[in-house]
């Protein structure tokens, strides 16, 4: 697959290109603080989806987003500190002790993909055939055939960490191996070293070619990926660009840009990377 | 005679050693003072200490003109030829301008200095040359030529000609006094070569274990040294101790060991001595010539135990009451047909003979 | 291996077309680089000067708190920088975080122990005499400094050499301060970075060759300076 | 700011407790680094003084190619380290990938330009008269050699010290080559990293202070061996 | 007399000059060849290439017994006294054993060799000290322990005595000759000293612009130079221009600016020749004074332009037909109370005086 990659864009990305037509540009007057500070996630941005909305943004608000790609820890800490303007992440549970202390001001729900969990071809443990994830997981655990966990409190880690807690499983042992590295370093590790682990879909399909890991189990619905974002509380914080998150975040959930999400990918992969859900209840 | 540095109760100790006590030195101006001494006898230190780049243990270094002056500018007023030429990297030329330039003279002057300077110390031909590519006598006459084109009050010199070819030496120590009388300079001069310290010191310092055992005009220091040390280091190799057994007409007798010497000078019947005589005032006769006694008093029969040459002279080691050394012409040792074993006369003056006291006495 | 020739070639093709981005990254990366050594150079000489040339009681652990400021990992440096900008620091009022001007801070800290932990020994390795002997030409102490640091200026230009090389490979820091954002603050090591973590290797690799050429032509500049009169 | 205070109080606790996941870190980091800082001195050693000692026509460029070799980014170098030994690799068969050998690899790739680069600048500087004299006195090629090497000791050991410094905190071809697998190859600066990410800024800084507070032993040794009779 | 190292069609040139050009030089078992010429004139290059450590641009160096011999094995038959003393860090009894300690003899071996070393050059108090607190004598010590414990077959010494107090230097030159001898050790020896060449020298070499222009048993070196630039570097200051004008019962009558000079030698009439005199061979006599005129042939009146001492001489510059030097002892200066101004008569024996041909002729 060729990919589309226009003159001007820093070249190696995979990131596809959307058609900057597809809504109407409009050069709009520079807003008062025009720099917004957007922590996110490693993935999102290794997914290229972020690269792909916001000169978009920029373009039609006139707001300047300083993206900071970090570890979802790192982001909330970020948000919560009162050093990031808005965040976009995707560990619910988290998020969810973050508004409760009170760091955060609006959280809207984005949108998702899923979770998969990829190993060897050969499939050592059978998760093939399991009836849920629990299934699968267990499966693993009895074999113990190697697993490979990003053990860096990332919302991947943590949905992971669910994933055994329904299994009614405490991972440890020789065959379960903590990386503490992002998903895509992890992804390799697995790869190389015959493991299964547990992948959101668009980092996997994004470095696909170069791994030896199949999908061994998808669908089942406690492997949503939820992604939100958060926009960091004024109240607390009042150094932040609060008018300028809530403009990013009004963006984000408005509804042409959520087309262009759930368009995201299709040209290069034959399919979603991510699927809209703005409004959608949790 | 005006004082132009002065040194007052200064000791250099390093490790808890002394390495230099000098309780009083006064350098006159436009004079040359030279400092011989056994190595490691702290000339070297006492050179830092006059240049302002050794801090005393003790005691002050001081310019009579300007007491206060310390630092950068009482290191102005002094250039330092140092025992080991540490050039540099880069040009000859730059190496030479460098004083110079830290002293932000003007280029055209600095450039006719230096060529003054290398002309005259006939290094011209390797002003390009990078100062790694000298050999060592080159390397020596860079470093003189950059001490003196600075043209300062005062210049230390450390063996400044060691590694110089003798020719060019010669010529060099018969220019200095002339140039030093010319500029105005004081200097002070480090040297072993004994020939070097009289034909181009005013007055002799001479440092034993860092203290100065005789300071005095060149020909003195030579002539009537105060110590034995001192004696034996400016080349009186004849010293020999006796004891005053008589005295008259300004004579003293000298009863060493049988022989009875005569010396000019005075002393006190019973004291230990050291009579002291330079090999070169001894001249020798074929032993049955006829001397008159009028002029030599002292004639000591002797058998040649050794001789041997030392450039136009030679040396010969004589067997007597006691050992005695005479320098001779080659050619008169030649004429007279000198060898080992030969019997021979030995005269010398009694105002050749120099006495100096040891401090006992001797009752009969 | 197939990701190395295919970055080998990418490179040249990258480098062919002049591509504007790349050239864009790898000029603020020069920049940058070149800066944070200079300051680090200004700093680390006078600094690495004086503990060399001089003698006080507590002399010897400065000397090896500059020494173990080689050590200094640049993500902590990039921590700790960025705990100081972070709007929530002492310093945030600045707005430098997610500047070149954070990266060039960072990278300050980085590599000025190196050059002056190197100017140390580079002096103290000089013939002591030396010292005396610029003093009694008549040297002022910055002259006689001046003139020493020419003396050794062999090992000096290791050392801007090897504190050119620290920063510009470092990634950790600039990556925490600047933010690794495209068009302002993306460097050519944060993009390798960035490829190697979207699994391009040949891009990453072709960026890195890029990198390589540009220290490589810093560096021959550099050592035929060094080497010159050797 | 906070997060430092409570990261400095946090490296106490740490250390007072003597976690077991710590001090198994920052054994590895100490036994990694230092081998491969000897494998770096093995091999920079002989080749800085080969470069040094020797006149042929490409010498420059070969000097300038060390060189450029400290301005490799350890991210390039956990790359291509990793291109080797992957699977895929022409190494993939030694199953190296992902073991603590991994990382001594790569960190002797990033350190041993260092050592080679300082080693020449270090040679250079010496008086060339000295090794005419070492001849002269009898002394073999390897005898004058080693002579060479003790009376340029000073600044050797600066490039022992900077090599030391450039892979103890070197982060990004450990993470790469290592995979920073807690348990086997989690040292002290991926810890670091990790804990970054995660949020927990003042287990960062904890741990950053025991990898400053080892290297300042380390190089307070060296720097006291190195400063010794000086 | 064997041979111990011989040179052969030498050449040595730095960026395009030649700095030592010898076609053929040997050096006989147990000699002691001095070298001697004015600085740059090539003679530490000469050491360098002797030692096996500067590889000639042409030519070849080796030992008559294995010419073969190169690289280390060819080094270790040589120990080199440079003429700086390039000390290592470390101490001085470390410094000293470093030679022995690459030819790995065992230690106890070391300990007595070193020991015994420091002992002849007294700087067994310095043993332990470190070498970069030495004074510059004390260096050369070293240095010279340092080369002499090696006890190599050849040995080769650039300016070895130069910062070495008076003293010292004479004990030692007294020394070397019998020590040399003892361990039948054979040595090149480079000095800046006539009389130490003169003293240590079998043989004497002059070295100039790279060129060998004389080389020949000491006292020939000296009495018999072959070229005027070779009599002026030894010290015949008085070379003086003529021409022949008569031979007869083998000596030759010279011309020389009016006055007619008498020399033992050969000739051609109307040869152009140097007449070579040594200060030392000019005796001086009042003006007045009846001299016999059966040994020494040659009187000249002339006035005493210009005196100074040195050291136990003094050297008179004396106006005539021709300038002319003299040296005589301090004594005899004081007794016949010579002064500048003073006419004098210049007397010298045709033995002294050395003819140099010029190669041209010129006819009358
Ligand atoms: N740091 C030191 N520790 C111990 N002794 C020292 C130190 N520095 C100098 N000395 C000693 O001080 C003495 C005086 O040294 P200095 O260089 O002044 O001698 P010098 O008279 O110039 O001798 P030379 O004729 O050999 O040059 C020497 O014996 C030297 O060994
Ligand atoms: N690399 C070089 N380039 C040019 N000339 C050189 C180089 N190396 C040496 N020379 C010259 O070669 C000549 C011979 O040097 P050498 O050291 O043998 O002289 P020397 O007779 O020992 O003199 P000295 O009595 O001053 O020690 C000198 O004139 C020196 O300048
Ligand atoms: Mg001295
Ligand atoms: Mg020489």
């Amino acid at each position: 697959t060729q990919p589309t990659v226009a003159p001007t864009e820093f070249v190696p990305t995979k990131a596809p290109t959307t058609a900057p037509t597809v809504i109407p540009t409009a050069t709009v007057p520079a807003p008062e603080n025009p720099d917004i500070i957007l922590a996110t996630t490693t993935s999102t941005r290794d997914s290229g989806l972020l690269d792909a909305l916001l000169p978009l943004f920029e373009q039609q608000t006139g707001y300047k987003v300083k993206m900071v790609a970090v570890g979802t820890g790192e982001a909330l800490k970020m948000g919560q500190e009162g050093n990031a303007d808005v965040l976009l992440v995707h560990a619910p549970a988290s998020e969810k002790t973050y508004m409760d202390g009170g760091y955060g001001k609006d959280r809207f729900l984005v949108m998702h993909n899923d979770y998969v969990v990829v190993g060897p071809e050969a499939d050592p443990a059978k998760i093939n055939a399991s009836a849920n994830t629990a299934d699968a997981f267990t499966a693993i655990a009895n074999a113990k055939a190697l697993f490979v966990s990003r053990g860096d409190d990332s919302g991947t880690h943590k949905a992971e960490l669910n994933l055994w807690k329904a299994a009614s499983i405490t991972p440890e042992g020789e065959w379960y191996l903590s990386t503490g590295q992002g998903m895509g370093d992890t992804l390799r590790i697995a790869s190389e070293k015959d493991g299964y682990t547990l992948t959101d879909r668009a980092t996997y399909l994004a470095l696909k070619d170069t791994l030896n890991l199949s999908i061994l189990y998808e669908g089942d619905k406690a492997l949503l990926n939820i992604y939100h974002v958060i926009t960091v509380n004024p109240d607390k914080w009042p150094k932040t660009n609060y008018s300028g998150a809530k403009a990013f975040a009004d963006w984000l959930v408005s509804a042409d840009v959520q087309k262009i999400i759930g368009e995201f990918g299709v040209d290069k992969f034959g399919q979603p990377l991510f699927f809209p859900d703005a409004g959608k209840p949790e | 005679m005006t004082a132009l540095l002065e040194i007052h109760d200064l000791i250099v100790s390093v490790e808890n050693t002394v390495i230099l006590d000098l309780p009083e030195l006064t350098v006159n101006r436009n004079e040359v003072l030279v400092v011989v001494g056994p190595n490691g006898a702290g000339k070297s230190t006492l050179l830092q200490v006059s240049a302002g780049l050794l801090k005393p243990t003790r005691g002050k270094v001081f310019f009579t003109s300007d007491p206060q002056l310390t630092g950068l500018d009482y290191r102005r007023k002094v250039s330092t030829v140092f025992q080991s030429p540490l050039l540099l990297s880069g040009t000859v030329r730059n190496n030479i301008a460098s004083g110079l330039k830290f002293r932000q003279v003007d280029s055209e002057q600095i450039r006719q200095r230096v060529d003054t300077w290398m002309e005259q110390l006939h290094i011209s031909h390797l002003a390009r040359r990078q100062t790694a590519h000298l050999s060592g006598g080159e390397a020596q006459r860079v470093s003189l030529a950059r001490a003196f084109c600075l043209e300062t009050e005062l210049i230390l010199m450390d063996e400044p000609f060691s590694a110089l070819d003798t020719p060019t030496r010669t010529e060099l120590l018969r220019e200095l006094r002339e140039l030093l009388s010319r500029t105005g300079q004081t200097c002070i001069y480090v040297t072993h070569d004994l020939q070097e310290a009289l034909a181009v010191g005013d007055r002799i310092g001479i440092l034993f274990d860092g203290k100065l055992h005789q300071l005095d005009v060149a020909a003195n220091v030579f002539k009537r040294p105060k110590t034995p040390e001192v004696a034996a280091f400016v080349g009186v190799e004849n010293i020999i101790p006796g004891k005053v057994i008589g005295l008259s007409n300004e004579l003293v007798q000298i009863q060493a060991n049988g022989f009875s010497l005569e010396a000019v000078g005075d002393g006190v019947i019973g004291q230990e001595v050291y009579a002291c005589l330079r090999p070169e005032d001894v001249t020798l006769y074929l032993a049955g010539t006829e001397v008159s006694k009028s002029t030599a008093r002292n004639h000591l029969p002797c058998r040649i135990r050794y001789m041997f040459n030392q450039g136009p002279l030679v040396r010969i080691e004589l067997e007597a009451d006691f050992p005695l050394t005479a320098l001779v012409t080659r050619p008169s040792a030649e004429e007279m047909n000198l060898a080992v074993g030969k019997e021979v006369l030995a005269v010398f003056k009694s105002t050749a003979v120099h006495l100096i006291e040891t401090g006992h006495f001797q009752s009969f | 291996m197939q990701n190395i020739f295919e970055g080998i070639w990418k490179a040249i093709q990258l480098l062919l077309q002049g591509d504007p981005e790349v050239i864009r990254i790898t000029l603020l990366s020069l920049q940058v680089s070149s800066i944070a050594t200079v300051i680090s150079l200004v700093l680390g000489l006078p600094l690495g000067t004086f503990l060399a040339l001089s003698h006080f009681p507590t002399r010897r652990f400065w000397i090896s708190v500059i020494n173990t400021g080689m050590a200094l990992p640049p993500v902590v440096v990039g921590l700790v920088v960025s705990i100081f900008l972070w709007r929530s620091g002492p310093l945030g009022d600045l707005h430098l975080i997610y500047t070149p001007w954070a990266i060039v801070i960072a990278q300050v800290l980085i590599s000025f122990p190196m050059a002056g932990g190197l100017t140390i020994s580079a002096l103290q390795q000089l013939d002591p005499r030396l010292r005396v002997q610029l003093l009694g030409l008549g040297a002022s102490q910055i002259q006689m400094i001046f003139s020493l640091w020419r003396e050794a200026r062999l090992p000096l230009m290791a050392a801007l050499i090897a504190a050119f090389g620290s920063v510009i490979s470092e990634v950790g820091a600039s990556m925490m301060v600047g933010g690794n954002l495209k068009g302002s603050t993306r460097v050519l090591t944060t993009a390798i970075v960035l490829e190697t973590s979207r699994g391009e290797f040949a891009s990453a690799i072709a960026l890195s060759l890029i990198l390589l050429t540009l220290a490589f032509l810093v560096n021959f500049a550099l050592t035929v300076l060094q080497q010159h009169r050797k």
